[in-house]
C-alpha cells in the first residue's frame, strides 16, 4: 500500500480509518481488523519515527483497534456472548458510518454555491461588521458568542496594558511634576479633571497624583474646591521664577 | 399592480438582507396574498437563463444573488479570496446542522477527534450560533447553526437541508445506518 | 453575447459604485465597444416603465439606483433598516453584560474612552436599564441588561451568559485569560 500518507491529510483518526478501508477495498461492515491495525500502526509510526507531533486521538485509537484485534482472536465462549455477544467491532462500524455520513455532507456543502465565493451580494450590503446576523424581525441579532468574545478580547487587552506599565516603569514623578508645573505656570488655574482627562493608564494616573501631592508639599501650588463635589481647581502660589527654580531631585523624591 | 411590482423589486434592490413576505407586505402596505404572487412573476422573470441576477428564497425571505454560473467571471472583481472552509470545519459543520443542538463533547464523539480550534472559526464566521447550555451536569454550552449559515448556503431554512434519503441514493452503504434528520425542535 | 450579458448585469449588482466601460471590459475581458452595446441593451431592459430598479449613467460609469418615482415608498425600508451594532456598542454591552451592576465611570476604565455616546444609543434601543444608584460619593447611577436583552439573545436569564472558561475551552491560547463568570450578586 502506499506509504505516502500524511496525518495532517486526515480530519483525524476515523478519516484516516476510512482512508485504509476504502483503498483496501474493504467491506465497512466486515472490517479485517488485523490487517487495519497493522497498516494504521505502520503509519503511526513512521509519523512518530519522522519525529512528528502524533496526536492524542491518533494514539488512542491505535489502543482501540489493538482491543478490538485482542477480542476478536479470543474464543467466542457462552458466558463471554451473554454479556457482550456483540462483534468487538461492531460500535467501531457504528462509528465510522456515522463520521463518514458527516464527511459526505461535507463535501456536499463544500459543492453547494456558497455566498462570498460563488454567489455575490452588492459590496455595500455585505461588507458590514455584522451585516451576516442582519435580520428584519428583531432590531438586531448579535450572537451571544460575539458579545462574550468582545468582553474577553477588551478584559485580555485591560491586562496586556496593566503588564506593560509594570515593564516600563520608567514615568518619572519628576517629569510630572516639571509638566504640571509648566501648565500651571501657564495658566495660573487649571481644573483637576484636565490632568487626567487624556490618560487613560492607571500607572500614568497614579504618578500625575503623586506629583500634585509633592507639589503641595513644596507649596509650589494649592487645591481649592468651591462645592463638594464640584471640579476641583490646581492654582499656583509660588512664583514663576521660584517653579521654575524647583530642583526636583528623582533620589530626594524617593519613588521607585 | 404594475406599481406595487415595481416597490416590491426596489425593496429587495435595496434591503440587501432577505425579506420575508410579511416584512414585504407590510413596507408596500399590501396583501400578503399579492406579495406573493409578485414575488413569483419576479422570480420567473429574474430566473430565466441568462441573467446575472437571480431572485432566490433563503433564510426565510427572498434576495437578489447572483447567479452562480458566472461565479467565474466574477471573482474577478473580489479585492480579496474568501477564506476557505476546511473540510474538518466543513464536517464539523455538517453535524451541527443535522445534530442541533448539539454540544462540543456530542461532536468531537462523531468525529474522534478535538473539535475547538474548528468550532471557534465557524463561531468566528458567525456560522453558529449557542443555542443555550444543556440540562446535565456541567451545564455545557450548546450549539447550533446561524441565521446566517443559511444565507451562505442558500438554503430557505433548515429542512431545506438534503435528507438523509438523497444521501442514502448515493451510496448504499449508508442506507442501513442511524437515521439522520434535521433536528429542529 | 448573451452570457456577457449577465456577467454585466451581475457586475454592475455587486459593484456598488459606479462602473465606467474601460473597467466593465477589462472584468469582462470584452471589448469595449461590445460592452457599450450590452449596456444600452441592459438600459433598454431596465428603464422601460415599471421597473423598481434603474441602470443609470453616473459619474462616468454606470450603477443600478432604484427608480425615483419609487421614492416615498421607499423611505419606509430606509426607516426600518435595523441599525447595525458597533463594535463600541458590543465591547460596552458585553462589559455591562458580564459586569452589572456597573457605573459608567467603570465601563470607561475598562474600556479607555468616553462612553457616554454608545450606552445612550444602547439605553435608546432598550438594552439596558438603571438598576440604582451606587452608594458612593456623586451617587453614580448603575446600569445593567434589559429583559430585551435577554430575548434579543435568546437566553433565559444572566446564568446563562457563557462563561470564559467555556470559551478558553474551545481554544487552549485562551486558557490563561482571566476568570470570567457572569457578576449576578
Amino acid at each position: 500500500m502506499s506509504v505516502d500518507i500524511k496525518l495532517e491529510k486526515f480530519s483525524g483518526p476515523l478519516d484516516l480509518l476510512l482512508h485504509l478501508i476504502k483503498s483496501q477495498e474493504m467491506d465497512i461492515y466486515d472490517i479485517r481488523i488485523g490487517e487495519i491495525t497493522e497498516q494504521y500502526l505502520a503509519i503511526i509510526d513512521r509519523m512518530k519515527q519522522l519525529d512528528l507531533d502524533v496526536a492524542g486521538e491518533f494514539l488512542l485509537m491505535a489502543a482501540q483497534l489493538i482491543h478490538i484485534k485482542s477480542r476478536m482472536l479470543l474464543p467466542v465462549s457462552e458466558e463471554v456472548s451473554d454479556e457482550e455477544g456483540e462483534d468487538p467491532r461492531a460500535e467501531l462500524i457504528k462509528r465510522l458510518l456515522e463520521y463518514q455520513r458527516y464527511k459526505q455532507a461535507g463535501s456536499m456543502f463544500d459543492q453547494m454555491p456558497q455566498l462570498d465565493r460563488d454567489i455575490f451580494l452588492p459590496h455595500d450590503s455585505n461588507s458590514e461588521v455584522f451585516a451576516g446576523t442582519m435580520t428584519h424581525n428583531v432590531d438586531m441579532t448579535i450572537s451571544v458568542y460575539q458579545l462574550a468574545n468582545a468582553f474577553h478580547m477588551l478584559m485580555n487587552s485591560v491586562k496586556t496594558e496593566v503588564f506593560h506599565e509594570v515593564v516600563r516603569e520608567s514615568l518619572s514623578v519628576a517629569d510630572y511634576i516639571e509638566k504640571i508645573s509648566r501648565r500651571v505656570t501657564e495658566h495660573t488655574r487649571v481644573a483637576f479633571r484636565e490632568f487626567f482627562a487624556d490618560h487613560c493608564n492607571r500607572a500614568e494616573l497614579v504618578v500625575t497624583f503623586l506629583a500634585m501631592l509633592e507639589l503641595i508639599r513644596m507649596q509650589a501650588i494649592r487645591i481649592e474646591q468651591v462645592a463638594s463635589f464640584s471640579d476641583i481647581w490646581l492654582s499656583r502660589t509660588a512664583s514663576t521664577e521660584h517653579i521654575q527654580r524647583l530642583h526636583i531631585d528623582e533620589e530626594v523624591l524617593d519613588y521607585d | 399592480m404594475t406599481e406595487l411590482k415595481a416597490l416590491v423589486e426596489a425593496f429587495l434592490f435595496v434591503s440587501g438582507s432577505p425579506l420575508s413576505i410579511d416584512k414585504l407586505a407590510e413596507l408596500a402596505e399590501a396583501d400578503k396574498v399579492v406579495i406573493r404572487s409578485v414575488i413569483s412573476d419576479l422570480m420567473e422573470q429574474y430566473n430565466a437563463s441568462g441573467r446575472g441576477v437571480h431572485l432566490q428564497e433563503v433564510a426565510g425571505g427572498f434576495q437578489f444573488r447572483t447567479n452562480p454560473d458566472l461565479a467565474p467571471g466574477l471573482r474577478r472583481l473580489q479585492k480579496e479570496r474568501p477564506a476557505k472552509i476546511s473540510p474538518a470545519a466543513l464536517e464539523t459543520l455538517a453535524i451541527i446542522a443535522y445534530r442541533q443542538p448539539v454540544t462540543r463533547a456530542e461532536i468531537e464523539y462523531l468525529r474522534g477527534v478535538d473539535s475547538g480550534g474548528v468550532m471557534k472559526t465557524l463561531l468566528e464566521r458567525n456560522l453558529l450560533r449557542i443555542l443555550g447550555k444543556k440540562d446535565v451536569p456541567g451545564r455545557p454550552l450548546l450549539y447550533g447553526t446561524s441565521r446566517f449559515f443559511l444565507e451562505v448556503f442558500g438554503l430557505k431554512d433548515l429542512n431545506d437541508l438534503p435528507t438523509l434519503k438523497e444521501f442514502a441514493a448515493l451510496d448504499p452503504d449508508l442506507a442501513e445506518a442511524l437515521p439522520l434528520e434535521p433536528n429542529d425542535q
